[in-house]
């Protein structure tokens, strides 16, 4: 029976350009749009608690703001990546 | 007598768009009046300077001059670009809500603007060349808020006219900014040209 | 009481982290929301799996996504708009056990380039070609292209592309897929992330047809467009799936059979 | 100023373009022409014409040989890579005196060359014209769709990045052709008469057509129609100070806008420089260079190139005053043809120089 | 006491005779058994057959044929190796309710001028175009197109086209097809009196795609050339049926329902 | 005699290509440069090397961008429209610094101009050589791959029609390459080492190579280079009689043995008639010609076009003497540079007039 | 019932390029090649006695040399041609 | 001493592979020689124009000659060409199977061979120009028989190696002609270089 996933993102907020196709992949809801702007001018999404370390966002994100994600439970394309 | 406003932005910022606009306004107030942009070749994300030269005769300069009463700058990238191009007297905008290292230039005014955070405000957040432009043309009187909306109506392409209504909102906020912030501004654009 | 994000980290285990070896994934200039950077990031992951990257040349093609070449960790030779393939077979022939793959927009190899895909295609050429169709020349603008899709409006079609007027859009993974000397053809998309896991097992095949010396290797990829497609970044992968991906079916065209046993 | 329309170099163009009755224009899109093709699909949408989004230059080229062969108006556009995939074409249909117009909205002057004799294979000429503000964007653009058809043969526009990106105030004027003659060249499908061909060897001729030359004697054709061409087109320019200039600074294009102005502030300072701006590249304005070359104690070219005009003022003063060559191939980071050497303050500096140097007795 | 021949005739009726409206049969320089002149033939005379010779423009595109177009008495532009059929679509554009039509061979339509073709199909430009396929450019002496079978010798072949080398032949007509703007596809022959009668079936049915405005319609006559073959005249036919029409298979790729319920 | 190969000109150029190293050609018939394709074909097969059947002229010169990138060496051929489609990658190839060798197989020589300026866009140069016997176009095929390596760069050879179908005994020489140094800008994949970037905007660099300069400063690059080779690429020519000459008549390639025999023909009836064959046209041997309008009292240059070499003999004399154009564009029924322009006894009398036009005091 | 078909052609021999593709065709055999040349350098065919008027040499001559066909019985492509 | 020798004929009749022998025949016995072939462009039915220089010395002329010792006539539309070429004194030599009109030239000799009628008969109906040759060059010594079937070899492509054998015999057909109707034929090649 399987553990429930528990994870989180290293997330590089400088470089996002705000496009939201994080916010939108996200299974369980947990990033949301800052009101602040990076210093490149765009908002950028913030971690909100509850991330299950499915990397939707990792695979999505056009700027490689995500840069590891961490699991409870390792998987088989996690395996293939490393 | 003329005066010369350049702008400098990163692409998606609407910089051309919205110099394009002021021209479009200084012509319905009987300028004259010349309109040039340069970008790098490329849409995404490279620099982007817009000149616009006016004035109450004839222009006989070409649009690419060595220096303007105006400069703007909407992006940090910029900042160098423009201000290379500020003439002592002048005036010297920026966009603060990106460009937050502090400007100084020899004898070059300083105008600091909140553009990007002020349209983030309204939802429009590339919206910030509009505010910060209809910010300095209320506190320069260079050309009214009301002739901007008029040229922000003529110019929008028929793919984007669902744009209006948020940019229209984004030339208020920036007029409303500057009646707040820059009340009696001392920089009046056709001062000499009235006397 | 919650652990912080540190503490958190400590008790779990990293189970992806970025590609560092075949491509430089830093900071680009393409728009927010642009789909080109994730299907170079698919390549990149694919070539860094094989251990390829010292063995590899790339002939680019023109247009927005030439900007993410700088990205890319291996030889490479700037091509001319639509004959990226022509070079990649003056190389191939050349060093034949080298890998040579080409990564072109639509604009470049559907417009500009048919030919050249079309006769490298029959000519069988032993390397692998990567179409980045965005359904418009991103770079120029945001202008038709030879894959614009019915209705969809452009800077050159403001009233969207009518078939009356502009004919049908190419389907050009079928069309390759026709020619004898193609050993694989397939399309993918990174509108999502199933998506992108799909279209990276399509690049995988293709580029172990070309190690297999099968013959030419296609794999055409959707990326979104929002800016030339004049939409809010976070619309456009929905607009994908709703429209471009039902006319431009997802999916494998030719599959040799060496490479579908050994998949 | 009000009046006028305020208005871009490409929109002139296209506007223009339309009101000559253009029905035609093929191109494919590449910087900066790009903003030409937008502006010709909706003047030509507004008059009932055909844009073709072609999908390659070759195939644009193609196309509007097609169209213009029907006697239609039609106009293409490229730019640098564009026009080099264009040049097989492009030489042909002079051999086949096919009337259109082309726009070549260049980056930087690196054309000339080719946008005077052609960069493809054999001996041909295009009628030139080199417009240096939005308004005289408008007017050539009328006076080329005229020209086309008066001497059935190709006529180029050199309009340039900063054209198209300049907006400024200006109208459009009515244009007389009513000289011109019917078409009766048009291939339309033969009804009620004899077939016609249009072919690259001789033009257009009426099948069976026993005064049909060999081969060999055709070929002669070209050289025959370039003189004719060189005598008969009105060949343009504007002259500035030639009465009393010691210098003079010969420029063209939108690029002689900043040298005309650079020259002004050199008058300003009293200095005698002149200036003469062709207007038509080709046929060159040999008039009004020699006319320089005769007062001045030396000409001075400036154009963003290596080189290329400066070699047609030295063919036609053949030696009697120094010609230096003051330009230089444009450095900006787009490639578009602006950069430092253009502007107004290196500019000046760059022809003082010579104008001090000339000075000091050698 | 058997009749002299004039005799005979007058007691026989002319059952055919050489069309004369639309092309001028005269003599002309094309070698001894060349296939290109029944294929003109051919078309001239369904034209004859619509009366459309003075309502047609031709578009002729540049190779051995080239020399039969005087026989043809219609308008005509000659067009530059490969591009007729862009220059047709600004005859056509510009001329709607003409017929236009190109004649083409395969160095001309299928090497150089592939992407033409299929742009023109793509878009469905509603005019005709006649692929004149002997699998050699003829003209230039008999070399290597890219619809030279495998194992054929050319001058640029000499020990016959190698798949490995040269790749496969593109079957032209089964490509085009494949374009949604293509309305009719089709390939005939010329090497026997029965595939020449049904190769006429084509041309009319083509022609009357394009009087209906259905799209782009194509036929692809396969023709001997006994000289870029090094063959004796008499064997080419025969060569064709035994080897070329294996592998570029004759008959109708695509028809329109309009055109195959009026057919 | 019996020593030597007879050979034409096209077998001489493949077979010295072949010696030279020659792996990879690629081509697309067009007469007269098919029978070179195929004398390519056959010499290639012998060493291993690749002959591409390119499905068009664009192709085939892209595919020997590819080829020649890797650091092979690479040869491509074309005549009239063909290279007229292969002006936008000759073009960048030349920005690219890729090293190739170019046989434009021509007819006639309406291609002076392309063939040493380029036809395509933005600036750039072919050294270019002019064989005029079968022997030298063995020759200079050889020195054709030899420059193109050790300066990076495009060379090009103009033959054409009446040297691919001349036949006549010649012999292959050695050549020593010692100098070359090794390709250290090769594609070959980045085995251990930085990888290498081929790219027309800058040549080859290595991948994150800080020296990279801006856009704008690198198109200076093709000024600078341009420079570079004029000065250090020796100009080559042939001359004669120049010690005694009147009239000196100026020629290139395979036309220049008719202008050259027609030369001696007059000689013999004592006229003081000289000659100046340039066997490299880029760069342009000034030297020779202005040695020549130093002594003489006119020049007269006889090409098979509208005038071309022309304009390069009057930019080098200045005005000096009078520059007469003799040619014409070539009228055979071929339009394969032949005609009576060429012919003896055609040729002579247009030179003689000429003399005899000059002696007359104006 | 049908009759026999009794045929012939016009044959315009001086035009001819002897390529022999009329006599391959010929399904009665009675075309064959002269031992003569035309004008124009070549041998050509000589018409023998049993023709149908089968219009097969018509059909595949490349130099038209046939002009035209005689036949008793007229049939639907004839029709059709006229 | 240098002879000249033109032949013309149309596409097809062999005239440029037969003269390209005769000058690989004259190569191997030693002679100079050069040889210029001239065709419209096209391989079907035009003419061809093909000029052999060959001398006992080495030769200056370039290969486009205005008059020729020996020029040759395969076809009728070629006549006229080549005839402009001959030389008083010179020959003219016309395959008389397809030249049926009587040739005239002032001071030229004419030399009347049925070359396509020889070929017909060892149904090798395009080798005319080989018998002709074989017959011409029998007569007047110009090169041996035996050579020009050693240059036949050594030319012919791969692709028509089948040829050999109808060609050698086309030669010999030539030679036996000559032998025969031109024995002790009085213009002999080199006569005077022998002398
Ligand atoms: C011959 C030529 N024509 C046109 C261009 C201009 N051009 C540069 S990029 C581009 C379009 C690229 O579109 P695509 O390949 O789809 O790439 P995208 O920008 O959409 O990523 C064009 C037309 C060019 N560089 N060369
Ligand atoms: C751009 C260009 N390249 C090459 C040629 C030379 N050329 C003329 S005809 C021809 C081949 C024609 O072959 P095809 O179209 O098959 O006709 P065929 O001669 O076989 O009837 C070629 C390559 C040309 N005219 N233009
Ligand atoms: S890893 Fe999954 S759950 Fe966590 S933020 Fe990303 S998409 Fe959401
Ligand atoms: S997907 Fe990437 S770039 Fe887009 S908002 Fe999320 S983190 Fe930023
Ligand atoms: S224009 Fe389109 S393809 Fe180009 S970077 Fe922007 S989103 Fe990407
Ligand atoms: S070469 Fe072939 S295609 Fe050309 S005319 Fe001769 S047989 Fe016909
Ligand atoms: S009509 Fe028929 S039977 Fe008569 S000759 Fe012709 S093919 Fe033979
Ligand atoms: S088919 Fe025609 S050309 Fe051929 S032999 Fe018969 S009649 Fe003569
Ligand atoms: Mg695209
Ligand atoms: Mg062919």
């Amino acid at each position: 029976m399987p553990t429930k996933a528990i994870g989180t993102v290293d997330l590089d907020i400088e470089i996002c350009k705000g496009c939201e196709l994080c916010i939108k992949v996200c299974p369980v809801n947990v990033l949301e749009m800052s009101r602040e702007f990076n210093t490149i001018g765009f908002r950028y999404p913030i971690l909100l608690d509850g991330c299950t370390g499915c990397e939707m966002c990792a695979l999505i994100c056009p700027d490689f703001c995500f840069t590891a994600i961490y699991r409870n439970i390792p998987n088989k394309r996690a395996a293939e990546i490393q | 007598m003329e005066r010369e406003i350049v702008m400098g932005g990163i692409g998606g910022q609407g910089v051309q768009l919205a110099t394009k606009i002021l021209a479009t306004a200084l012509n319905r107030e009987n300028r004259s009046v010349m309109h040039f942009a340069a970008f790098g070749g490329t849409m995404r994300g490279g620099n982007v300077e817009c000149t616009v030269v006016t004035g109450t005769e004839a222009l006989a300069a070409p649009p690419i001059i060595p220096s303007a009463w105006m400069v703007i700058s909407m992006h940090p990238n910029t900042v160098p670009l423009v201000a290379a191009k500020a003439r002592p007297g002048g005036l010297f905008v920026v966009n603060t809500t990106l460009i937050t290292e502090p400007t100084e230039l020899e004898g070059v005014n300083v105008v600091e603007i909140p553009a990007s955070w002020i349209a983030g405000e309204l939802d429009n957040t590339q919206g910030g060349a509009m505010v910060l432009l209809g910010a300095i043309c209320q506190a320069t009187g260079l050309v009214s808020v009301e002739q901007l909306v008029e040229g922000l109506k003529e110019l929008t392409p028929p793919y984007r006219q669902k744009t209006i209504p948020r940019n229209t909102q984004a030339f208020e906020a920036g007029d409303a900014f500057a009646r707040e912030h820059l009340a009696n501004f001392q920089h009046q654009a056709w001062a000499l040209a009235a006397a | 009481m919650p652990m912080t994000k540190e503490q958190a980290k400590e008790q779990l285990k990293k189970v992806w982290s970025l590609p560092k070896n075949s491509v430089n994934l830093g900071t680009h200039h393409m728009c927010p929301g642009c789909g080109e950077p994730m299907a170079y990031r698919i390549i990149g992951e694919i070539i860094e799996e094989m251990g390829i990257q010292e063995n590899l040349i790339q002939v680019a093609g023109i247009g927005c996504y030439s900007a993410l070449d700088v990205m890319m960790q291996n030889d490479r030779i700037n091509a001319l708009h639509g004959r990226a393939p022509s070079v990649a077979t003056g190389v191939k022939r050349m060093l034949p056990d080298r890998f040579v793959i080409t990564i072109q927009g639509d604009g470049d190899l559907v417009s500009e380039g048919i030919a050249e895909a079309v006769h490298c295609a029959a000519r069988g050429e032993n390397f692998t070609v990567f179409l980045l169709n965005n359904m418009v020349n991103g770079e120029t603008g945001g202008h038709m292209t030879a894959t614009t899709m019915v209705g969809h409006k452009t800077k050159s079609t403001l009233q969207g592309r009518d078939a009356k007027v502009h004919g049908m859009p190419i389907k050009t993974a079928e069309l390759l897929a026709q020619l004898e000397g193609t050993a694989y053809s397939a399309r993918g998309s990174v509108h999502s992330p199933a998506a992108i896991i799909r279209t990276k097992r399509m690049v995988r095949k293709a580029l172990h047809a070309q190690r297999d010396n099968l013959g030419f290797s296609f794999v055409e990829i959707l990326t979104m467009c929002p800016t030339g497609w004049f939409m809010e970044t976070w619309e456009a992968p929905q607009f994908m799936e709703d429209t471009m991906t039902k006319y431009f079916t997802l999916g494998e065209f030719k599959v040799p059979e060496a490479v579908e046993a050994a998949a | 100023m009000g009046d006028k329309q305020l208005i871009d170099g490409s929109k002139a163009i296209a506007h223009s373009a339309a009101l000559a009755g253009c029905r035609f224009y093929a191109s494919y899109p590449i910087q900066p022409n790009s903003h030409l093709i937008e502006e010709m699909t909706q003047e030509l949408a507004k008059i009932g014409g055909v844009t073709m989004n072609a999908e390659s230059e070759g195939e644009a080229i193609n196309m509007v040989w097609g169209a213009a062969a029907t006697g239609n108006r039609a106009m293409c556009s490229t730019t640098v890579t564009g026009m080099s995939l264009m040049h097989e074409a492009m030489s042909e249909m002079f051999a086949a005196e096919v009337a259109y117009v082309f726009v070549h909205m260049a980056r930087g002057q690196t054309e000339y060359r080719v946008g005077t004799r052609g960069g493809g294979h054999g001996e041909y000429r295009y009628i030139s014209y080199a417009p240096h503000t939005v308004q005289e964007a408008a007017d050539l653009t009328r006076l080329a769709f005229y020209t086309a058809d008066k001497f059935r043969t190709p006529v180029m526009i050199q309009a340039d990045y900063i054209l198209t990106h300049t907006v400024e105030a200006m109208e459009f004027h009515d244009f007389d052709e009513s000289d011109l003659k019917e078409k009766d060249w048009a291939i339309d499908g033969a009804k009620g008469r004899v077939p016609r061909i249009n072919s690259f060897i001789r033009g257009t001729y009426s099948l069976g057509d026993k005064s049909a030359m060999a081969y060999g004697e055709l070929q002669e054709r070209a050289m025959e129609r370039i003189a004719y061409l060189e005598e008969n087109v009105p060949s343009l320019a504007e002259t500035g100070h030639l009465d009393d200039a010691d210098l003079v600074v010969i420029s063209y294009g939108y690029v002689s806008r900043f040298a005309k102005y650079a020259v002004g502030l050199l008058r300003e300072e009293g200095m005698k420089i002149g200036f003469v701006r062709p207007i038509t590249m080709w046929p060159f304005p040999k008039k009004e260079v020699l006319e320089a070359a005769e007062k001045a104690k030396a000409l001075a070219v400036f154009e963003l190139n290596n080189g290329q005009m400066v070699d047609d003022v030295r063919l036609t003063v053949l030696g009697r005053v120094p010609v230096h060559f003051i330009g230089r191939i444009s450095q900006d980071d787009s490639g578009f043809g602006m950069g430092k050497a253009i502007e107004i303050p290196n500019l000046t500096a760059k022809i003082r120089e010579t104008y001090e140097q000339m000075k000091v007795p050698a």
